[in-house]
């Protein structure tokens, strides 16, 4: 039971490339970065899983969780292999770090699907949400919204980014600050360590007691969590009811701000068909098959990476119904608690 | 010292002049001998707000006072009994885990079991004091370190707050009383200002009955002029910081409460059996054992009382966001629990300090992450300065400290 | 009538230091009996087996007669046993009232009655006329002589039926020791069992009933007070007649003829 | 003690008997009486070890144990820095925020300001003693305590992370030395067992010599016997480490410098002046000072040595991922590299340890971290497991220090 | 000759409290000179005065008849003074040969050398024939006499010209004590100069050459040793003719009669 698995593997079917059977079955690794946002142990472990199952019944995936640290997640890489794992679905701490990692697993003969960020390095496939098109989504919603109440620019907004030390909040900022910028005045704008809704929260009344409440006109969060936060802190200190604020994940606490109106929009990745897409690429990819791409992506290691590519989904209070509830992302009995009740009906949830 | 009256005065001990003069002069003495209390970090405090007043003119502005005010009560809840533990000489790193996995409990039970909220809250307090009894049996009976203890509780709650959250993730609290522990302004005028009147004459009255008492019995008794220069200092504290939150919203609930913690249990400390055992135990446990103290149960109560005052801690938290999430108690919430306790002035070796530091401490941290948060400047910066000013908050404490030391008081 | 307290066939090991072995011992009501020994004799040690600080490894504890186990301090005060220790053991960050009532705290209502505390704490330092800058002083700032008064007033605020005091002059000026030894004396007249343990023959002679010598952990003899010479003590506690003390003392007698 | 020669005996000195029997004599006395220095904690690893394995039969394969043996460098590392500041009864809660800065500034340097290896190393390691000699000097020579300090450390240095980084974030680091820190293994077979047997032979060869020496000056000495035994287990660890390790790739670079980093310190903390001079501070400050120990410049060298070995925990951590990013020596890097230095049996209160602890400690967490990545469980299940085995792994260690207590001697 | 060490007009206070008031004080090389008085009468403020620990407030030291300044115990030791503190400071942690040779490590090629510190550990304790179980064990476990030796060893390790001896034997038994006394006279014998702090009248008497007494931080007369009586000096030390000492001692009397 020695190491090498790199140039001892890879001959156990006729396909040339295969590197095991759906008979036989073979694990697969998924590795997933964090467990504060609900995602990815409620769908995406879940979602996989049972896809994979469908595939390629003796099929076994293990998991693993990187609580958002790069070196854990590159250990955890060298576990999989350690493991025998054949194929490892990567959703990516940081990207542009674990390059090393997947180097080191493609070179022991392991295929690597990045799922949802695109890591560095040889992956065999991808599919993924665009981050930068989430942000560049948040910044549209949020200017549409703010043009519906006349200009723009009629007073400052509040953004309040993601955490400095996560490589995809950056990328979500960029997005919303191309659409964003020059269409609107920035008055205040935050990196929240940890995504922190309490950080959120003071960030926002800061700011409010900065530039007026009764001034902003709008509010950019990341993410729900911090959303939440902000939506309180607007609530306290005055700002005016109905102001525009985003939110990212369709989180259900944020589903519900929106039905009830203290929240302007969410954004939903399906990830559903994501998982789906994951499961099949890990599969074929294991069995010596090409794995079948919508596009191609260039993640600067790798020029012609076969990808599937989803967009993302803008949820607002009109589209509730059918985005969330209609994948079963949320039931409406969850959606739907007394106190959203009311608010649910007049949104024709049911 | 200064009763006359009492025979056996040491002859080297220097008496106080009489009057204002004999004031300036222990206070001169005082400074030179580093003997000021928390008067150095109050003074720091000060800077910091005169500096991020003179950045931002917004910054003392009665709206954002009042905000800090409230602010400053879950992470100050945490420190409370934070501080609790500081004094035994042992240190808790669950509080933060511990407030979080509180305020799920909190939020699962009142959203999802559809408990009533005096219930629910109820039982996250008890899940925290339970929480906190385990690492303190732990501790106190098997003998483990409590940094290890209260490292694996840390641990160990963070995935409880997980597994109760359950999938969902964030659960969004309902209006009611949780969200209305930080919603709630005393907007009636009177109420703030009668308050600071009750405050004040209350501290006077206590304090005069005292006096009475003392020198009935002999011993020596503080002069009037000085329990009048006391009730004034805190009459000024007290009626100013009404008139600047009867500016904004009122007195918020959140403050009074944690004021009200912060006043009893300072009292549990410093004036019961409970209390003076505590101090005993982080002074110097063999004599607290050759005392006949109950050593074990102190440190199992103490670590039970840290984690009550997290989960309370928690559950405002909870409450300040209406909602629960995986986030609530992590991140750096216990690294500023314990550090608003250490700036306030409670040691980490044990046997000195006070909850009021928790409240000092909150005091200039939050002072801190609102004047940066009124800047809006970017986030490296931010780190940077942060760190910077509280250093040099605590550094005029240090140096005031210094002195003392050389005088050979340390 | 059974002695107050007796201890038989004591035995306490440290690691590889076997610090006593089968030490007998026993103390009458109105009595005051000294232990003396060498450095490192176990007095301390036995002391701590009788207070309930670091029970024995065998042998049995008889208390009025009846055999007691002592597991802890709380035990050994409730049976009426008081110490005062020869490392003192105060709370540093307390002061010196906080310490006097440690454990033992008067309550008016629920809450520590500080007035009466520091009254008390006074008058007894008052009859031990110790000089200390203020009651309200952290033991940590006081003079060991300060520190050692503290701790021998301490021992006198319960009702104790046995004091045991270990060292307790080690510290003291002159008439501070005079006055400690006052105070055995007085304990003795109250009906008290006393042990006294002391390196100076002059205050062990000047009080003591019965004189028991500890010598390399085990028991050296027990003398009548009266009616032993100083020397004979010193041979007991030394282990020979040819010690440093009788040869300085043949020094001086050389010297001075 | 037991050189029958010498005369100064204390009768009451139980004498071991000789050979085997007075080694089983003692070994039995020692359990008794809790002084078994590591060897609870090293129980406890082999527990951990055998519940994984029988969970997961890769847990010891090869692949596994080398993964481990270079997975515990980077953040060894950093807790052999923290043993230091722990010896002095301090702690530093910037070393984390060091190591992520410090490996910032060597992805920098040698990637955008194109600085040869060597010399960005260099520069990397000096900028992290640097940062420690600036805390050392806030805490030795103001007199802020090193909580506070380090954690405005802390603070700072992530900003100055983030800073550095600039914008652009992660800063992937090109193949060349600081990648082959962590990817050079020694695949040679004779290289691990030639270290094996010169490790083997040189501990053999001092202790003989020194015991030498200890009989001519006419000093209590070890018997021969005790010396082969110590020799042998030496041997079948080292032996055994060098065999499993050519199972795999060969002897790692990165584990081979961490262990010559341990002895080499732990070489100074017990033989020379400077480490008897940090135990003392870290006993009774007051006695070292007394004894005319220069404190402050113990205690800003202890900080630096901190700082230096944060900055090359952080080098290796970048190394092992190829990268720096802002997120190099955040998360909880610092929580797992003062519980590895704790629970490899370093005092928190000073004076008590070895970098030793920091190597064992390190085996302990990550063989837990190893052992759960290779079940894959949920993460809530995850955090909580890990609590309770860190916790399980301690309790061996405290249940037999409460006899050791209970016999007196702590 | 002038005097090795002199003290003028010493000063200094804690908080509210005037430890020392104008202090004067010399000794001279080959010179015991006895400081004695009630407890907190400033006693071991002055040691730390001279040892560097506590620097006055005022006042100048003299040492061999040129002024100094004595800002750390570092610089104590480099003129050649020798301490052993009424609260011994020794590191708990460290066996009893690191403590002997802490801040003078023996080295051996910058590595510490053990074997040799070791074997002078043990031909030092042995001169003053003290029995530890092993020079290997940390001080925590000591015996309190055991302790007060280890000290005692300490300073003798240097080649000091004065030692300060702050209670040196309040901790010993009567054996040890011969033992210190015996070395106080050699190291007088040797031309050094000793500061000697005892509250024993009789060990103060035997060895003595002059003494001085401290009352309330306050100078109260120097004396001939050999020519004043211990009530002489009793009655400096409480400020009183009639005093517990001498009541003690009138009662005796009393009671023989
Ligand atoms: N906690 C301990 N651990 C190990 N050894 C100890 C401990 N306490 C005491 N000893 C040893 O036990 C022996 C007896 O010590 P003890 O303190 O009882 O002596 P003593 O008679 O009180 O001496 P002294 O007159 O110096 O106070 C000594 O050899 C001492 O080293
Ligand atoms: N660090 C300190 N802080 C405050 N007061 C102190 C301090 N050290 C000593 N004192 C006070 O100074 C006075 C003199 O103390 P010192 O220790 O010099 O007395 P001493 O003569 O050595 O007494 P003893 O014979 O009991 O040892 C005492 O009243 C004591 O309370
Ligand atoms: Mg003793
Ligand atoms: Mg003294």
């Amino acid at each position: 039971a020695c190491g090498t698995a790199g140039q001892s593997g890879g001959t156990a079917s006729g396909s040339p490339s295969a590197i095991g059977t759906v008979e036989q079955g073979f694990k697969i690794g998924l590795l997933l970065p964090e467990s504060k946002t609900a995602r990815y142990e409620k769908f995406d472990r879940p979602y996989i899983t049972a896809n994979v199952k469908s595939l390629c019944p003796k099929c076994e995936v293990v998991y693993n969780n990187a609580n958002q640290d790069p070196n854990l997640q590159q250990q955890q890489v060298d576990t999989m292999l350690t493991n025998g794992v054949k194929v490892l679905i990567l959703d990516a701490v940081d990207a542009k770090a674990i390059a090393a990692a997947v180097k080191k697993a493609t070179g022991q003969g392991a295929k690597v699907v990045a799922y949802d960020r695109l890591a560095g390095g040889p992956v065999d496939a991808y599919t993924s949400f665009d981050n930068l098109q989430v942000g560049k989504m948040q910044g549209q919603a949020l200017l549409d919204a703010l043009k519906a109440g006349g200009d723009p620019k009629r007073g400052p907004i509040v953004m309040i980014n993601g955490s400095p030390t996560d490589p995809n909040a950056t990328e979500y900022k960029k997005g919303a600050h191309a659409v964003l910028d020059g269409q609107v005045t920035i008055g205040k704008e935050y990196d929240t360590p940890d995504w922190s809704p309490d950080q959120a929260n003071t960030e926002a009344n800061g700011a409010f007691t900065a530039l007026g409440a009764q001034n902003v006109v709008g509010v950019y969060a990341a993410n729900d969590g911090m959303a939440g936060g902000a939506a309180k802190a607007m609530q306290n200190s005055g700002v005016k009811a109905g102001t525009p604020l985003t939110g990212q994940d369709a989180e259900l606490a944020a589903i519900q701000r929106i039905l009830l109106g203290t929240q302007t929009m969410t954004i939903y990745k399906p990830i559903k068909p994501e998982a789906e897409n994951a499961a099949k690429m890990a599969v074929a990819l294991a069995t010596g098959q090409a794995p079948q791409g919508t596009t191609t992506v260039d993640n600067g290691t790798s020029a012609a990476i076969p990808a599937q590519i989803i967009t993302p989904i803008v949820v607002t209070k009109d589209n509730v119904e059918d985005t969330v509830v209609k994948d079963g992302f949320w039931s409406v009995a969850e959606i739907c608690t007394p106190q959203v009740l009311a608010a649910c009906k007049a949104a024709g949830l049911e | 010292m200064s009763d006359p009256g009492n025979a056996q005065v040491d002859p080297r001990l220097l008496v106080r002049e009489q009057g204002f003069a004999g004031y300036l002069g222990e206070f001169r003495r005082r400074v030179r001998g580093g003997e000021l209390g928390p008067l150095p970090v109050i003074i720091g405090l000060i800077v910091i707000w005169i500096v991020f007043q003179s950045l931002n003119d917004r910054f003392l502005s009665p709206q954002n006072l009042s905000n800090l005010s409230v602010d400053i009560v879950a992470t100050g809840l945490i420190s409370v009994g934070i501080v609790f533990v500081l004094l035994l000489g042992e240190i808790d790193l669950s509080a933060g885990a511990v407030s979080g996995a509180c305020a799920a409990v909190l939020a699962v039970l009142s959203v999802n079991q559809g408990w009533n909220a005096p219930a629910a809250i109820a039982a996250a307090v008890a899940a925290g004091a339970l929480m906190g009894l385990l690492h303190g049996f732990f501790f106190a009976e098997i003998g483990v370190p409590s940094f290890v203890v209260t490292l694996a509780g840390m641990l160990a709650w963070t995935g409880f707050q997980l597994w109760v959250l359950g999938p969902n993730g964030t659960i969004n609290l309902p209006d009611g009383l949780v969200s209305s522990l930080t919603d709630t302004y005393f907007a009636y005028v009177a109420a703030a200002y009668g308050l600071a009147a009750l405050a004040t004459a209350v501290f006077l009255a206590v304090s005069l009955a005292g006096n009475a008492r003392r020198r009935a019995a002999g011993v020596p008794s503080r002069t009037v002029g000085d329990i009048v220069f006391r009730t004034a200092v805190l009459a000024v504290v007290a009626f100013g910081a009404a008139y600047v939150l009867n500016l904004y919203r009122g007195l918020p609930l959140a403050l009074l409460i944690f004021v009200a913690v912060v006043v009893v249990t300072d009292f549990v400390q410093r004036r019961t059996k409970y209390g003076r055992s505590i101090f005993a135990v982080g002074g110097n446990i063999e004599a607290a054992r050759r005392a006949g103290i109950n050593v074990a149960f102190i440190r199992m109560t103490v670590f039970a009382v840290s984690g009550g005052f997290a989960a309370l801690g928690g559950i405002f938290a909870a409450s300040r966001i209406s909602s629960a999430s995986q986030a609530t108690g992590q991140s750096n919430v216990l690294m500023m629990a314990i550090a608003a306790a250490v700036i306030g002035g409670t040691s980490l070796f044990g046997g000195r300090g006070s909850t009021y530091s928790a409240l000092l401490g909150m005091l200039v941290i939050q002072s801190i992450a609102s004047g940066m948060a009124l800047q809006g400047v970017s986030n490296s910066v931010q780190f940077m300065v942060t760190g910077a000013v509280l250093l040099a908050a605590v550094v005029i404490d240090s140096v005031s400290r210094r002195s003392q030391k050389a005088s050979g008081r340390a | 009538m059974a002695p107050v307290l007796a201890l038989e066939g004591i035995s306490k090991r440290f690691g590889a230091v076997q610090a006593l072995t089968d030490v007998a011992l026993e103390v009458n009501a109105g009595e005051v009996l000294a232990v003396v020994g060498d450095n490192g004799a176990g007095k301390s040690t036995m002391i701590k087996v009788i207070a309930g600080v670091g029970p024995p490894d065998e042998g049995e504890i008889r208390w009025e007669g009846r055999p007691v186990t002592i597991h802890s301090p709380g035990e050994a005060q409730a049976l009426g046993i008081a110490t005062v220790y020869q490392d003192l053991a105060l709370c540093d960050n307390l002061d010196v009232v906080g310490n006097l009532f440690l454990g033992n705290e008067l309550r008016h209502v629920g809450v520590l009655d500080e007035v009466t505390m520091e009254k008390r704490s006074r008058d007894l330092l008052n009859t031990l006329s110790i000089k200390i800058p203020s009651v309200r002083i952290p033991v940590a700032s006081l003079s060991g002589g300060q520190r050692q008064t503290v701790a021998i007033s301490r021992s006198l605020l319960g009702e104790p039926k046995v004091v045991l005091l270990d060292e307790p002059t080690a510290a003291l000026g002159v008439e501070q020791t005079a006055q400690v030894l006052d105070l055995v004396e007085r304990l003795r007249a109250q009906g008290l069992g006393v042990i006294l343990i002391s390196h100076n023959m002059v205050d062990v002679k000047a009080v003591a009933d019965r004189i028991a010598v500890l010598r390399l952990g085990r028991n050296n003899g027990v003398f009548e007070a009266r009616a032993t010479s100083q020397e004979e003590i010193i041979a007991a506690i030394t282990g020979a007649t040819d010690n440093a003390v009788s040869r300085r003392l043949r020094r001086a007698e050389e010297g001075d003829t």
